[in-house]
């Protein structure tokens, strides 16, 4: 019986948005009587954090903090069209979309504030704790609450906003295949390490250190979720899960989650991320879409370091003991 | 259809309803008596989203019919929270960003439950022992495992 | 986590209130109260329970449908048939024109894959639905079936799919869609080594840990809410619209808060049929994926073929890439022609190289239509290009890292689709990982920039 | 029809309700409960007992009777059961463990009935209210057994000499690859003098290595010694195929298994 240790390497990028379909989202901010403020989207929330991250988006854009930032979604009777949560698309185009009804609604607001402030909006700007103040001079200031109330009950002022983003549809030429089907691009790279039983093909992931460029890490604790999470199921797609074992043969797929198989929490690989961001031109705050990329770049590092430790490639998900035991077993006599 | 009355403590109250011979604790729970925070997930015993503690054990409502738990006392995530104050594993879960999607959250934090009543510090294995029938697709599960860790040391120096 | 602000330091703005902060969420302590409301939380008076009538078999005509003894079984209070669907035969992408429509929502005449619904019983209890539809009598005539893609694309294979005629989907640039940049030929006849190698995969499930499924309610004037854990709410209410033939104005959808999606609650399959199902009771109805159904009924992963011959230098440059890629949609299209196709734009990877050639077919064959899945189109083809990747460094003699510098897109570089290279940080990724993973390259792979001067 | 369950005080009342069609007994209810939430109408009325005796644990004199109710949890924590601990935490996870019982883990078809693969090395008697039956006959006809097993009984290991090994791809909890128990017995000086191996997963129920045990008999526990078992191990089995693993995988590894198992 020999253990044997491996490591691999593999580089990825990863695409944001369907622009092959157009790519719209819309959203609608408006504030309450008291200065709070409501995004009223139709995007969902598969748990990544799109509520949340949109309400920072908005806080950011209209200057107020995130908790005075309220987001509705997703109800078809109230929330504006949004394509939809898939597609790395949900951050970046959702995102841009509050962004741009977030700003008309702070335009309107700082309006109303130069009013009651008897200054010009241009000269004014949002400290970040709920106050409106006049640049350089900030003893001469007033609290959003009291410019949402003179707004409703005085000046009859909507602070309100429209955002709609959309990526025009791009059609492939036919010959040449030239098209724009994404926009921004999120880049990894993944080193992986892993030892496997010589005589049983099974393979333990030892370590793997994930390097994630994502645009911009808008809360960097929801993105190391998304990346860890991610890394996991990478690892899971690599030497796991199929709803058919023996592919094209239909028979024997599982039909629970004892027969369909994932890493449990005794199988885990020691984790490393790192996060570099490159803001991307037309994303929120530069971000891009992490929610997809981050689950591609280890299959291939392990896969490469199965090849290192053993010297047996195979070339077809997911990498079974058993696959691994038949190709050591046709290397010896062959 | 034929009824049958079923009786118990759900997180501290007293419960008595009809139901239809058969019917799951999960679904009694759920339909009947409105507590909603155990999860329906698989149906089958695999996924561990419908865990609740039963006179102190571990069990799983979707395979328990409700009425063999007359007179148990029966413990949900919905009633762990006691006076508006999370317990020590709740507030470990929000500060470990332990939740994504949130639907095996329940389940995973009756999982733990059970395990630091009967050892308040556990080992790393013990926690992944102790969550190995709890399903997670969203966090790789390393954060539900530090979530628990941190919420042991939290209790074991409130005793301190 | 690690954040390695030294990066990009000189086009990033920090010092901004909200962005870049770690705000704790605002739906944890829903999660953790168990509060949180799933579309299944919601219970209606007198919801009835709908349960789907499946195909045994992978191919076969259907001569006859008998539902007489399961309408007459206790608390059984609608079945429903293809009869029933206003407008039976859909297609999801056919809102962004991707057709022709090719899918039934309850199986009218044929089936084509193991799993097809058939028959939807509606009960009081979900028992007696389970039941009644064990009564369902369907009698089938055995159609020969193929699973192998390969086989599906031969003369002379069972045909899986009448609306398309032959067993892929035909894009306006034919059998496949294509990608041609410089001279493939040409790049190969220069290359010092050629490697062609096949990788292969398996369908994948989502697996999120609550299935999908919706609860359908009347509001009591001819509208219907729908609560569903759908990833895209306009998609499945347009496309509801048009299988019911109803208009949008009256369909409310209810969402936002969804146990686990990775690409798997985009189809457009429990809404239209339980909408129709309130609409012809009057009553509140459920129809929630059992975990089976979860597993081998909602579309997983496409299985993917990627064939890739590659021409390479000793100097350690790709000079040629060939690729075709072949995805399996199942015996239906749902988004897998999206994702062939946004798999041929991906190759040949972040690589600059200037002859390539990419071929991406969408086939059909007797299996659970596939759909959608995290990495659409990317995931299995960047498994294909990484170890082809280590395959060719290993072949020239080279350190797999360094041979990944060497190729690696830059800003300005223009990509086999033709959009020039923005943004790129492939080669800062690796030098990280290189530091990281203790895994030196030269110091002039460490020198390099994804800028170029003047890009 | 919906599921009705009917509860009784004794096993005797329960026998008797058993006896009608579409009627199963309800043990931990890992199986009968999961198969009606599948959809199984074919059962309509389940039959359960009360009576506590069902759950007693009993060692006395060496040997273990074990009621049909009791728990994997409860074998795991009984301090006189230690050498069976391994076998009865090699099912499910903490949740399962409380509610899979003894009596049920008879009947779970492979992969799951990784206790009977235990309790078949163990030689185990299956008690009804008819008698006593030896288990491998029980195993080899508990498909069209009706009568309700009270109790399992058989001679407590040494903690030395019995031996336990499942194999599974997911940690800790996943289902078996295979599994293997082993009761041996060894003279002073380490040679094998008795031998009982059972198997899981090699089958579609457990079943024995009988050709393995022979060739092991006057073995020391080296690895030359034990090769020919190891070679043997695989007489006679039929793995099965499933989700988790081939048949020919089943098969490769079994020998390896089994030899870790030994020498470990």
């Amino acid at each position: 019986m020999a253990i044997r240790r491996g490591r691999g390497v593999a580089a990825i990028n990863y695409p944001t948005g369907m622009n092959l379909g157009g790519d719209p989202t819309q959203a609608l901010v408006h504030s309450t009587p008291t200065g709070n403020f409501m995004v009223t989207l139709s995007s969902v929330d598969l748990g990544q954090g799109m509520k949340q991250i949109m309400a920072q988006i908005c806080a950011e854009t209209i200057g107020v903090p995130t908790d005075r930032v309220v987001v509705d979604t997703a109800d078809t009777d109230t929330g504006p069209h949004c394509m939809g949560t898939f597609a790395s698309r949900g951050t970046h185009r959702a995102g841009n979309a509050v962004i741009q009804a977030a700003k008309e609604a702070r335009q309107v607001m700082l309006e109303v504030a130069a009013e009651e402030l008897e200054v010009n909006a241009s000269d004014l700007e949002t400290d970040g704790q709920g106050n409106i103040q006049v640049k350089g001079a900030p003893q001469k200031s007033i609290s959003i609450f009291d410019v949402a109330l003179s707004a409703h009950f005085k000046r009859g002022r909507s602070i309100s906003g429209r955002g709609m983003f959309l990526i025009p549809r791009s059609y492939p030429e036919k010959e040449t295949g030239a098209m724009k089907p994404s926009t921004c691009y999120a880049h990894a790279c993944t080193v992986a390490e892993v030892e496997v039983d010589d005589e049983t093909g099974e393979v333990t992931v030892l370590t793997v250190k994930n390097v994630f460029e994502i645009g911009r890490a808008l809360n960097p604790k929801m993105v190391e979720q998304q990346l860890v999470g991610g890394s996991w199921m990478g690892i899971s797609h690599a030497l796991y899960e199929t709803t058919e074992p023996y592919y094209p043969n239909r028979d024997h797929g599982g039909t629970d989650f004892n027969q369909y198989l994932m890493p449990g929490p005794g199988d885990l690989a020691q984790t490393e991320i790192i996060v570099l961001e490159r803001p991307s031109a037309d994303g929120p705050f530069g971000a891009k879409g992490p929610g997809e990329m981050c689950a591609n770049p280890q299959i291939p590092a392990v896969a490469n370091a199965v090849f290192d430790a053993v010297g047996v490639r195979i070339d077809t998900l997911p990498i079974t003991p058993e696959r691994i035991l038949r190709a050591l077993k046709a290397q010896t006599t062959g | 259809m034929a009824k049958v009355p079923v009786q118990f403590t759900l997180n501290g109250a007293e419960k008595a309803e009809f139901i239809e011979s058969g019917t799951t604790l999960l679904n009694a729970l759920r339909d009947k008596i409105g507590d909603t925070s155990p999860k329906g997930g698989c149906h089958q015993g695999t996924c561990g989203a419908c865990s609740v503690i039963i006179d102190g054990e571990l069990r799983l409502s979707c395979l328990t019919l409700a009425e063999t738990c007359n007179g148990a006392d029966i413990k949900t995530t919905a009633g762990l929270a006691e006076g508006g104050v999370l317990h020590p594993l709740q507030r470990a879960f929000l500060d470990a960003f332990a939740t994504q999607c949130g639907f095996c959250t329940p389940g995973m934090i009756m999982a733990a439950k059970v395990l630091l009543d009967r050892t308040p510090n556990p080992s790393r294995e013990d926690v992944v022992e102790a969550l190995s029938g709890n399903i997670c697709r969203c966090t790789g599960y390393e954060p539900i495992i530090q979530a628990v860790l941190v919420a042991a040391r939290a209790n074991s120096q409130n005793a301190a | 986590m690690e954040l390695r602000k030294d990066y990009f330091a000189d086009v990033r703005k920090d010092g901004l209130h909200e962005i870049g902060q770690p705000r704790p969420r605002l739906d944890s302590p829903g999660h953790v109260t168990g509060k949180t409301a799933y579309f299944a939380d919601r219970n209606f008076p007198g919801m009835l329970h709908l349960k789907m009538v499946r195909s045994p078999h992978h191919h076969a005509r259907i001569r006859s449908i008998d539902t007489s003894e399961a309408e007459k079984h206790p608390g059984v209070v609608r079945v429903l048939t293809a009869r029933d669907v206003p407008h039976n035969v859909y297609t999801i992408l056919i809102l962004i024109q991707i057709g022709p429509e090719d899918e039934t929502v309850l199986a009218d005449g044929k089936v084509r894959w193991k799993g097809e619904a058939v028959v939807a019983v509606l009960g009081e209890t979900e028992r007696a639905a389970q039941e009644a539809a064990a009564k369902v009598k369907v009698d089938y005539e055995v159609l020969p079936a193929v699973f192998d893609m390969e086989e599906a694309l031969k003369p002379g294979a069972p045909l899986v799919n009448e609306y398309h005629g032959q067993n892929y989907y035909l894009y306006d640039s034919g059998e496949c869609r294509k990608v041609r940049f410089g001279d493939v030929e040409a790049g190969f006849a220069q290359a010092d080594h050629i490697l062609e190698q096949s990788y292969q995969s398996s369908p994948i499930e989502h697996a999120p840990t609550e299935t999908t499924g919706c609860v359908v309610a009347p509001e009591g004037n001819d509208r219907f809410t729908c609560y569903t854990n759908t990833q895209a709410m306009f998609f499945t209410l347009d496309n509801a619209s048009i299988i019911l033939q109803m208009p949008g104005s009256k369909l409310h959808f209810v969402g936002g808060t969804v146990g686990g999606g990775f690409g798997g609650k985009v189809d457009v399959i429990v809404e239209p049929i339980a909408i129709l199902g309130a609409k012809l009771t009057g009553r509140p109805v459920s129809f929630v994926y059992s975990r089976e159904e979860e597993m081998q009924i909602s579309s997983p992963r496409a299985a993917e073929k990627v064939v890739i011959k590659d021409g390479v230098m000793r100097d350690g440059r790709i000079v040629a890439r060939k690729v075709t890629g072949y995805t399996d949609a199942g015996a239906y299209s749902r988004h897998s022609p999206y994702g062939a196709q946004k798999g041929a734009a991906h190759y040949p990877g972040p690589y600059t190289i200037p002859n390539v050639w990419i071929d991406t077919y969408c086939v059909y064959t007797n299996r659970t239509p596939s759909s959608a899945m995290r990495g659409f189109g990317v995931t299995i083809g960047d498994f294909a290009l990484e170890v082809q990747m280590d395959k060719l460094a290993r072949l020239i003699g080279m350190d797999p890292l360094e041979f990944r510098f060497i190729n690696a897109y830059r800003d300005g570089d223009m990509k086999a689709h033709r959009q020039p290279t923005e943004g790129a940080a492939l080669i800062e990724c690796m030098q990280e990982a290189s530091r990281a993973a203790n895994w030196p390259v030269a110091e002039k792979y460490m020198a390099m920039s994804s800028y170029r001067k003047g890009a | 029809m919906s599921l009705a369950l009917q509860t009784f005080s004794s096993v005797k009342d329960a026998n008797a309700a058993l006896q009608a069609a579409g009627t199963r007994y309800l043990g931990g209810g890992t199986l009968v409960v999961r198969a009606a939430n599948e959809g199984d109408v074919s059962t309509s009325s389940l039959v359960r007992v009360t009576d506590p005796g069902l759950s007693r644990i009993a060692v006395a004199d060496g040997d273990v009777r074990l009621g049909a109710s009791v728990t994997m949890a409860a074998i795991a924590r009984h301090p006189e059961l230690a050498a069976l601990a391994p076998a009865a935490r090699a099912v499910g996870g903490p949740a399962i463990r409380n509610m899979a019982t003894v009596g049920g883990n008879l009947f779970a078809p492979a992969p799951y009935g990784d206790f009977a693969v235990a309790l078949l090395a163990l030689d185990a008697t299956i008690v009804t209210e008819d008698g006593e039956t030896p288990i491998e006959a029980f195993l080899a006809s508990r498909d069209t057994s009706r009568a309700i097993i009270t109790a399992v009984g058989f001679a407590l290991p040494k903690v030395e000499s019995f031996r336990f090994l499942k194999v599974s791809r997911v940690k800790p909890k996943g289902v078996s690859v295979l599994s293997i128990a082993v009761v041996l017995e060894r003279t002073a000086d380490g040679t094998v003098s008795s031998a009982r191996i059972a198997l899981g997963c090699m089958a579609d129920r457990p079943i024995r290595a009988i050709a393995a045990e022979k060739a092991l008999l006057g073995c020391k526990l080296a690895p030359g010694e034990i090769a020919p078992a190891l070679a043997a191990a695989g007489e006679g089995v039929a793995p099965i195929t499933d989700p988790i693993a081939s048949a020919w995988y089943r098969a490769e590894v079994l020998p390896v298994h089994l030899g870790r198992l030994l020498l470990g």
